[in-house]
């Protein structure tokens, strides 16, 4: 089992963790691993709050959920309020900075990045925060190679914009490296 | 029309129910009844072929015109 | 590289019953969208006009399931997907296909119910329904897969059925396994068995369109190939045409029954873990027996020698199975997403020779391996 | 061809004669039905019959054609299924007042707008024949039925309205009575590409004519033939002189895109990629 | 004069079932036709108006479901009648009402199926889609008339439950029972009892629709009584709003079903004859358990002890007379007018503690006394 | 009465804000209900406010009646139910354009024919907006949408047209841009005896706007202003001036009996006897 | 099981055999006996054959189905033909002799009466043969009293119609005797 | 309407979605927008009470004219 990562991307509905969540799977499969994406459904039809889960592992996945992921990545202060005390004792959290402020206590390895804010300062684009936040996700975690991610973000994007998000993930993994240099 | 032709009427008295349709909207009045309401063709010598009573008739018990390979 | 090898390709289980049916050679799809199943429509209506095929979106299931009978019977393979609601709806239509023997099939992406419920929440409480929906007796194959992989192979399966046996068949998922994403392989030609309505081989004046062929399924023409048979809900003879007689509609509904549960070893499907030397079975189906199978590898790290047997044929009940188990094992349980489905014929099966436990849950979530495990420790 | 040569050539001449009652118009529908595909020249392999479930809805059953006896309501819905899986098909729908306008209204409303090209013949006898007399929703403010013991307080449809506007692309009334004229509009309806609609005025003496004292199959011709307005007649006539009378003849006619036409329109232009 | 004295009137078991609603103080039918239930709804527009209630014949059967449980909300006792197609129609709103808690009665007069089948013939084949027929978990309570005398009784009974419990009750009747006519006697004011739902005591502003009461089902205001309420099919909280959650679908699906459950010994009603010493039981419903009685009778005659076991109460299963029996008794034979439905909780029940044959016919004719006579000989 | 009160009086403010997305048409829909009920001044425990699924269908639940949220297409079906069995309560029924004239259409044009006393507000956004933009009865030819993603090959229902022709007695066409109309619309929907209908074209903005690239919000209000006419200037234009723009205002009024009242009558009669 | 009486009235329809045994059913439980009375539909849903069955007992009736009358009304030759072989052996046979020219060899009694007949010549009116059956039916066979028999007659024949059906149960009686006293 | 009167707008921020629709369609543009897209009353006076600001926002959010109790 210790093969096998859990991860919980959250946020709000409209950042596109579904998308980030579908393609994180993709790199996994991409590298031959097993994987397992999910997501869930907020109490209404529409808005609030957006969950995607992904499973990576060498091995067939059985149960699909993810109970105690040990990487979470909040994109709100509501989502990572909400999740934290789930992440395993030595997890991984990444936040995005300019939504949570302040990051509760936790045992967890706790990385805050700038992610909504570089997406919009370096890109303009708030759009591509979801890949940014994937690019900085993987270069922390190691859950799955930056190529296969990169190949994966290429497959899924909409034509056209290929440049933008290869562009955005770049910063991720940027951010990620330098996070992980402190 | 002007001279009075005899047409080969045909009722399948099987088939038919005795409904009195044929009997009643025959224009020329070429049917009498019979005891079980069914039609009697008295007088064919008076049918002008309209076909009425063959295509209203309900239980295709009418055939007006060519017996066996009578094509119209 | 693992062993998936590079052609495994990311789906989710309705996207992979999209691709089962297109490799089963569908070629008309009559559906209303509901929630969870309504990208199973979506997938079709982009892909059949690229095959040639027909997707079409009706006012109603009722309507739906009418089309799709329609369209089977002037050949086409047809498929419709629906959940809880419209499976209701669709249940008058289904007996009717039912009875007059047309292949086709039917998806049931469970959701929460009953009525509206949850519907973007997962669910297994349809499986009753799925056998005994429509009125009056009736045949009933349903199939559960557990996997984004099986929702595609068990897709081809069922119209392989349906069109083998003439009758509808029920392709029982859920929201789980219907909106998850998983790594699949997409078969290659020749890798996967296509199987196809029997025609009939005697001239039209000599069909008799409900005269049982071999294996009692009648061989069938399709409209508009001369064959002008006649083809009624009401109770027929073997040719089709209803005579109003009781002693036909022994002969008939007999028949239909039969010709199901004359084959099963064709139908009937499996999956046995540790069943060897269990001395504790888990029944489970779907996505409740990958909670299972976990729970078992766990127990079995524990010393406790437990076993699954999983119903992938869920109508006809695989009795067998649990009979065998029953006798062998010192107890069953029976996980299930709703209130004791299943477990009512695991009981009726287990006959007294093992106690039968459940396990549900019916608020919106999966049951973990943890919770079976934990009943595991505790019934043994 | 003479009615002898139409049994032969169209019916399934073991299964007559019919189970309908005595002076039924259904059968002279049928007639009528046979005598347009005759007409039309429809190639009998080609040709589907289609019903729902009712006194109207045995009708298939007596002609050799492919023919579906569905369930209630649903012929229309069944009818899209064959015809867009095979477009090459005729099909031809034969349904009761109960059948399409009651539990079938909505697949009837449907199958108008989407413009399928199928022909629906619409047996109103103004009443539910097969289950013994209750009113239908043709059955006129009023009436008796069963159900209705004390007369019928509802509002009955105009069908022809209706399935206008829906969308439909031709739409005729007839009766039994104008026999030569039903045929007519039948086989129009068949010519017709896109959805094409007969209502047909016809009597169920057993039910409806007796329970209001409207007298034997006769009688209810005789009540056709008075209250039938031919369409270029009505459209001289005040509305006073209209009322409580009804009007025959093609009411409805309009150009639009069939259905199956445009779907084979989509999966070519995609072929075309 | 004879026992039923002067005051027996002959009467047909759908005619009763008529008189059995207006007693119960039915004020609101919407149907369909649909033989052989027509004259339920033929009978009740002929004397509703005359009591000042409503009859209303709707588009179809989906609409008169829809129409009794609006009616049922607006405060009236509500019922509609069918037969096996409309049945099928019905369910989805079967399964609003069922999970809305509105009090309603669906009579279903048994025909032969599936499909249109033999419209004017008997059987008892829905005995399983009247417990399943609608998507996911919701209760269950059916009753099985085996007598005009009991289409009365039973309909008020049906009523009386229905206020009681606040969820739809089906009266499960057939041909037989439908279209037979008896001398019944029909019950003086005082003779029989009266149920209706509970109001709520507390003002508008503290009334929590779906707070469960004493027993578990919560008092009903009526639409109109100023307590503006909401009402949906979505799982709801005890205010009736619906919150997305899986927890309040736990609460609610278990509550629907514990609500019934709960209180077996007021729903349950079963005939025993002959248990008291028998060796041999015949577990029979409806119009069979009529040939039942009289072939226990007889073989009582040749020495064998046979007993019947008749469930009046059909849903939920009296499980307990069952588990009772079968420990008593060397057989069991189950005689249907189906292929086996009740057979199924009956095998179940029995456990193995004895063995369960079934009888069953299919062609559209009752099961004779004979016939149930030389299998209890073969199984003896 | 301003915002506020109106909130305080009709709606559960504990429900709000809705569930509805950033400028969905809805909310307007439902604030012109409740200000047409206030207008009319209608008892509020007299009034029942019921739906069918779908966006729309979740407007009951935040309005201060009873309220009733049916299955997918069956509220006229319940509607008619509480009409019947309680005469005197105010019946209200919120619709979309799938719950009511796809799924539901047979009661629609059933309710109209027996001018049955309800009042039927159409929520039309061209699309089934809760299970995320498949096609509807009331999607355009060629629009895009989920389930047409070549275009959508059926013809649309013209559903003022189509509830006339079924025997509605009040028809209205009406947009969520002219809301002041609207709400007048909706009030004498209310306050005509029969059934009424008012069909509210708006806009969801979040499926069939952003699939078919019509901008946000205030861009689909903006079409509705350019292409809505109001019934008397359309009365005046020419028919080519008219193609690719609808009508509205009232559209159809007549009198006729409503049906509980002749169910009362029966009543009564009986009663004399 | 003697008490018990089973009396099935056949012919086609619109001869108003269902009527009848409505009314032999109703005239037995006038007297206080149990009844049951059934029917049975041709296959086709109109015309054809028709078919009344009435169980008169002193008991309760347990199976409500007539397999082997001991009494039965013919009123067409088919129904003749079809269901004489079910007779009890000493059972009675009415058979109507407008309809019944030839009687088949059997060892019940037989009564070959001119009911539609006399319903025709007497009273004018056919649609009265099944009243002047019941009446002499009754008389030959004693299943019901004449008493109990007119008055359930009289309770459920059509207002204004009660003195026509007074008459046809009369001649029904008459002829019964008649047939009785040979 | 001669003299410009202020009148009281309230706009609940919370339920507010920021549509835009009040601020695109107010006839004499009272309102900016603020960066989440919400608006401000930036220019009551000018304000003629069309109302059409109230009855249009989908979210009712807005609030003309007499602030509590004010009654129009
Ligand atoms: C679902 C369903 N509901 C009801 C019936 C019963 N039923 C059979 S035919 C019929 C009405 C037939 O009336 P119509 O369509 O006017 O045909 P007609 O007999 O008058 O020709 C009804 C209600 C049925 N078979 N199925
Ligand atoms: C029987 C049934 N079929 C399908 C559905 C799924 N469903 C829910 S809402 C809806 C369509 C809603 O469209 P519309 O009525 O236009 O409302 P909108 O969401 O656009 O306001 C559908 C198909 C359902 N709930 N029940
Ligand atoms: S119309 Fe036909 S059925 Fe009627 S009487 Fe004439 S031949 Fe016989
Ligand atoms: S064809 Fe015309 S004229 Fe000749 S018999 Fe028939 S109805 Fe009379
Ligand atoms: S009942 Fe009426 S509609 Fe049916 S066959 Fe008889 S006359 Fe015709
Ligand atoms: S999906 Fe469309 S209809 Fe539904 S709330 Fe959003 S904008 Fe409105
Ligand atoms: S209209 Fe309402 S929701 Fe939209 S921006 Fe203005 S205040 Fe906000
Ligand atoms: S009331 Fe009219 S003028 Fe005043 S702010 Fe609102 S929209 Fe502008
Ligand atoms: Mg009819
Ligand atoms: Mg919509």
């Amino acid at each position: 089992m210790s093969s096998q990562r859990e991860i919980r991307l959250s946020g709000f509905g409209g950042q596109g963790l579904i998308t980030a969540g579908i393609i994180l799977a993709d790199a996994a499969i991409k590298e031959g691993k097993h994987a397992v994406q999910t997501q869930s459904y907020g109490p209404e039809a529409r808005g609030g709050a957006s969950r995607a889960e992904v499973i990576i592992s060498d091995a067939a996945i059985d149960y699909p959920k993810v109970k105690e992921p040990d990487v979470l990545l909040a994109m709100s202060k509501e989502a990572c309020d909400k999740y934290l005390c789930e992440l395993q004792k030595d997890g991984i959290l990444i936040v995005d900075s300019y939504y949570v402020k302040e990051v509760p206590e936790t045992e967890a390895k706790v990385f805050s990045l700038p992610i909504t804010e570089l997406a919009r300062e370096e890109l303009g684009r708030v759009i591509v925060a979801n890949i940014v936040a994937l690019g900085a996700t993987v270069q922390v975690t190691g859950v799955v190679g930056k190529e296969a991610l990169e190949a994966a973000v290429l497959d899924r994007v909409p034509p056209g914009t290929e440049d933008l998000n290869r562009q955005a993930l770049a910063i991720g993994f940027q951010l990620g490296c330098e996070q992980l240099a402190k | 029309m002007a001279t009075k032709e005899k047409v080969q009427i045909d009722v399948n008295l099987d088939w038919c129910k005795g409904c009195g349709i044929c009997i009643a909207f025959c224009p020329t009045k070429v049917f009498d009844i019979s005891p079980d309401n069914k039609p009697i063709v008295a007088r064919p010598e008076d049918c002008i072929q309209c076909m009425l009573c063959e295509i209203r008739c309900p239980d295709f018990a009418i055939n007006v015109g060519g017996g066996k390979d009578g094509k119209k | 590289m693992g062993k998936n090898e590079m052609e495994a390709v990311l789906m989710s289980g309705n996207e992979a019953c999209v691709e089962g049916a297109l490799l089963a050679g569908i070629n008309f799809f009559a559906g209303y969208p509901i929630t969870p199943s309504t990208e199973i429509a979506e997938g079709l209506a982009r892909r059949l006009p690229r095959v040639g095929g027909k997707f079409i979106q009706m006012e109603d299931e009722i309507a739906s399931m009418a089309a799709v009978a329609g369209a089977a019977l002037a050949g086409a393979k047809a498929m419709t997907a629906t959940s809880g609601p419209g499976f209701s709806l669709k249940q008058e239509n289904i007996g009717f296909a039912a009875a007059t023997e047309i292949p086709c099939v039917v998806v049931n992406v469970q959701r929460f119910g009953p009525s509206t419920g949850l519907p973007t929440s997962p669910s297994q409480a349809d499986i009753m329904q799925a056998r005994w929906g429509t009125h009056g007796d009736h045949p009933a194959i349903a199939l559960m897969p557990a996997s984004v992989q099986e929702s595609l192979s068990l897709t081809i399966t069922a119209f392989n059925l349906a069109e083998e046996f003439r009758t509808p068949v029920i392709l029982l998922m859920d929201e789980i396994i219907g909106h998850m994403r998983e790594g699949i392989v997409i078969p290659q030609k020749g890798e996967y068995v296509i199987k196809n309505r029997t025609k009939p081989t005697v001239p039209p004046e000599d069909y008799l369109p409900y005269a049982a062929g071999p294996n009692e399924v009648p061989p069938m023409a399709n409209f508009g190939d001369g064959y002008r048979f006649h083809v009624t809900g009401l109770i027929h003879d073997e040719t089709g045409f209803p005579r109003g007689r009781g002693s036909d509609g022994d002969y008939l509904v007999r028949r239909l029954i039969n010709k199901v549960m004359s084959r099963l070893e064709e139908i009937l499907m499996v999956e046995e873990i540790g069943m060897e030397d269990a001395e504790l079975a888990v029944v489970a189906c779907g996505p409740v027996a990958r909670s299972a199978k976990k729970a078992i590898a766990m127990a079995r790290e524990l010393g406790i020698k437990a076993g699954l047997v999983r119903p992938i044929t869920i109508w006809p009940f695989p009795e067998d199975a649990i009979k065998v188990a029953a006798k062998k094992v010192d107890a069953i349980i029976v996980p299930e997403l709703n209130l004791g489905q299943m477990a009512l014929e695991v009981e009726r099966n287990a006959c007294g020779d093992a106690p039968v436990y459940r396990l549900n849950r019916v608020d919106a979530e999966l049951i973990t391996p943890d919770e079976i495990l934990a009943k595991i420790q505790e019934v043994k | 061809m003479a009615t002898k040569e139409l049994l032969k050539e169209y019916t399934r001449m073991d299964k007559l004669p019919h189970i309908w009652c005595p002076g039924c118009g259904h059968g002279i529908i049928l007639g009528s039905v046979i005598r347009a595909i005759d007409r039309q020249k429809l190639d009998p392999n080609k040709t589907s019959v289609i019903s729902g479930i009712g006194c109207s809805g045995r009708a298939p059953g007596y002609v050799k054609f492919d023919t579906l006896h569905t369930t209630h309501g649903r012929a229309l819905a069944f009818a899209t299924g064959v015809k867009l899986a095979r477009p090459e098909l005729n099909v031809i729908v034969l349904t009761g007042d109960g059948d399409c306008a009651a539990i079938g209204g909505n697949h009837l409303i449907h199958a108008a707008r989407r413009n399928i090209d199928v022909t629906t013949v619409v047996f109103n006898n103004y009443i539910y024949g097969m289950t013994s007399g209750q009113y239908s929703p043709l059955t006129p403010h009023m009436k008796l039925a069963t159900t209705a013991p004390y007369g019928n307080i509802d509002q009955s449809f105009d069908l022809c309205k209706l399935v206008t506007a829906a969308g439909a692309t031709y739409v005729a009334r007839g009766t039994v009575y104008h026999t030569q004229m039903l045929i007519g509009l039948i086989a129009e309806g068949i010519a017709h590409k896109g959805f094409s609609f007969i209502e047909v005025i016809t009597h169920c003496p057993t039910y409806y004519g007796r329970r209001n004292k409207m007298g034997d199959a006769v009688d209810m011709l005789n009540w056709q033939k008075e209250h039938a307005i031919p369409v270029k007649a009505a459209a001289k006539l005040p509305p006073e002189k209209l009322k409580g009378k009804f009007v025959i003849g093609e009411l409805h006619r309009s150009e639009g895109p069939e259905y199956t036409e445009e779907y084979q329109r989509i999966i070519d232009s995609l072929k075309r990629e």
